[in-house]
């Protein structure tokens, strides 16, 4: 069975490291934060200026001045600090954060991302995307394997404006986990359930399927 | 050495049309909420903001779009406004949107005398269109030029006589740099304390970058996205 | 996520001949003396030692000097030693002068991921010899590559066990940038304080830039130049 | 008579001008301090890290982690703030700062100075002063006339390594106050019962003196 938003959240948890700086984007990623494994701590950091995000606040406790990226309401945790965007954007631009989780419209095998903007209908802006992928070394993205009118997101090429190019690396969607290398998506994993088959046929771009796909344990 | 002045109508007396305004905030976090008041009142038109954010339909920034005062902005992220992107599809507002962590280095690199530097960000996009690229270190870099403005308006926690400024929280975000970055840079502040009472140590700006300072009267703070766990 | 470490020695493990080390500190304010002193004691050679300054001949990194273990000195000003002189003079020791902002800049940008920028500093001087000039705004600037090291070594007045930092008045100096270029980073504080004892609008340098922590034994803290005032 | 060092401070300290921040360099400029003109307040940069710095402290009161680019011990004044190495120099390359007084071995009449280097025989290096000058907008040098072998120190051309070009618009010596214009130095002021004669013969650049040349009022 195809996952929902909180089971790939809770697979590209299985990707964090003890020790990491993580960047976690709107939507899908923000979830990553609730299924942090057992035995290891990360630090989460948000380009609006703070590292040791902690969780939503308790009613009543909301503070204006203290939120993350996507504009909510969030707490701390001991040891946090706070600092202002040039400072932020040196910690992603200079390497620092060891891992950046994002949604994505589209990805293509070559690694090219794009998530900002459809031309004449939709302009939201990169906010801090583009900096984060052309920076961060490794990038995951979380999306659907396909748009609304059920077409293919995971593609030879791009059709969007791009956010950025060549950086993508992993990709985990509700079907399955790819890789990208040589220009082409390599299956992973397919979600627990989700037939090799559904998979070839929902990815437009070239992949590469293995004899044995193992399924994900969550 | 006086920088302080005794409310709003003062602090923006000069902001006239046409002019380049750096206004910071993130959202609506952090946002000079009384000159955004002021600003609409004096009715100034044509202006060029510099924002990271453009407020939303009744508040920040959103409140000079709706009275048609911004003839441009200059973003990186405008996805909570509906006014907005209707001014841009329809060309009457024209908008730069330009990566997030080079925005707030453009703005420092203007206030610190760094007319331009490289950056990965935008390498292989629109943004990169018509700058140029260059390789460091076997990876593709463009070249972004510094902000600057004719007002920078920031907004402080505490302030002090002299124009040292601190924020709180999340809600430093692009004030620091675009203090940096004004000719005349603007602060208002929740608290204005004599000289010496803030901790030479905790200041974030240093009041030489900043030019007039103020008690706001009122800060509403608004909240975008309320998010909160229930109490087990 | 432990980045605390028990002494100096621990701190230092890795750091071999011929690496390149970031040291902060302005004249002997705020450096890093026990890590130095250990440096002496590891006798590590062929050292290229990024630093302000030099140290004067019997303390900082006059030390180091005085055992022939630095190979490269890139600093803005080494007035305060003769030795330091004599080796330069005599070619023993290699040595790279650049101006102070640019090398305060060139660290934070190679902390920043900002491989290269433009200054007007040094334009038409020594400095801009091999680089490329670039007028922005009718005036002359020269391009100025990022600078990095395999350790950077800094020492702040409170640190936390996350390896968030807090300087004190002017020991702050070089410490924050360099503290950002290292691909290890190692601070020395004078006091080590569990997570959550520092305000977190405080920190002048949060902790993802610090990878290794630990408290120093002792802190003589030399002045270099003594100036007071009577009493009347 | 020629001024002494404390005569120099005290014309420059005329130029001051109230809500200026200023850099004063090591030697006569750091003197400029002491006879700031009343009615009028100055704050004092120090690019190793503090704006607002007062007088040197009581004995027994010195803090070794409070100094001046002279590495002198200090203290501030209230409303003092201190920040890093970089954002000291964002003041001073973003010409925040009005006025920037320092010591020089040479200067040309085109405004060059030279102050850090003697080929062979003397490196210092250049501190923060090519910053300062190829930022200043407003600098003025402090110096002596001659060197200790009787040569003009006030040139047609530097002959000394350059710490800047084109940026010097007024020099204060032991003899006089001239002004850089146009490739030529103008005689502007001299100091009390100096002779126009004598710094004509002690000035090697070229000299524009008008017909009459009012001495410094101290």
């Amino acid at each position: 069975m195809a996952l929902d938003k909180t089971g790939i959240a809770k697979r590209i948890a299985q990707e964090l490291r003890d020790g990491w700086y993580v960047n976690l984007g709107i939507g899908i990623p923000t979830l990553v934060a609730n299924y942090i494994p057992e035995g290891i701590e990360v630090e989460f950091q948000s380009e609006n200026g703070v590292l040791g995000m902690g969780p939503f606040p308790f009613d009543g406790e909301e503070d204006a001045d203290l939120i993350n990226a996507g504009k909510q309401t969030i707490t701390v945790l001991k040891g946090a600090a706070f600092f202002d965007s040039a400072m932020s954007f040196s910690m992603i631009r200079g390497q620092h954060v060891q891992l950046t989780v994002l949604g994505a419209m589209e990805v293509s095998q070559n690694g090219d991302i794009a998530n900002w903007k459809i031309p004449g209908k939709m302009v939201k802006g990169m906010g801090g995307a583009m900096d984060l992928v052309a920076s961060a070394e490794n990038i995951i993205v979380a999306m659907m394997h396909s748009n609304r009118e059920g077409e293919s997101k995971i593609l030879k090429k791009c059709t969007l404006p791009l956010t950025g190019v060549g950086c993508v690396k992993k990709v985990v969607t509700e079907l399955a986990v790819l890789e990208i290398r040589d220009n082409k998506f390599y299956l992973i994993e397919r979600a627990p359930g989700v037939s090799v088959e559904e998979i070839i046929s929902k990815t437009e771009g070239d992949l590469v399927v293995p004899d044995f796909v193992p399924e994900m344990v969550l | 050495m006086n920088k302080v002045v005794n409310n709003v109508e003062e602090a923006l007396v000069g902001i006239e049309d046409g002019m380049t305004l750096m206004l910071g905030g993130f959202g609506l976090c952090g946002i000079p909420e009384n000159s955004i008041a002021q600003l609409v009142k004096l009715g100034v038109k044509d202006l060029t903001c510099i924002s990271n954010n453009a407020g939303v339909d009744d508040f920040g920034l959103g409140l000079l779009l709706h009275g048609h005062q911004i003839k441009k902005m200059i973003s990186s992220y405008v996805g909570e406004n509906a006014e907005f992107e209707r001014q841009m599809l329809s060309g009457e507002l024209i908008v730069d949107l330009i990566p997030q962590g080079s925005l707030a280095e453009r703005c420092r690199a203007g206030g610190a005398g760094i007319p331009a530097f490289f950056t990965p960000a935008g390498y292989g996009t629109e943004v990169a269109e018509g700058k140029e690229v260059r390789e460091f270190n076997g990876k593709p870099h463009i070249l972004e030029m510094a902000l600057s403005a004719d007002f920078a308006i920031v907004k402080a926690w505490k302030g002090d006589t002299e124009g040292n400024l601190i924020f709180k929280a999340t809600a430093r975000n692009f004030n620091p740099m675009m203090a940096m970055a004004g000719k005349i840079t603007i602060a208002e502040v929740e608290e204005l304390v004599p000289a010496g009472e803030l901790d030479p140590n905790d200041i974030h700006t240093p009041g030489i970058f900043v030019q007039r300072i103020f008690k706001g009267e009122k800060f509403e703070k608004r909240i975008e996205q309320r998010t909160v766990r229930i109490k087990n």
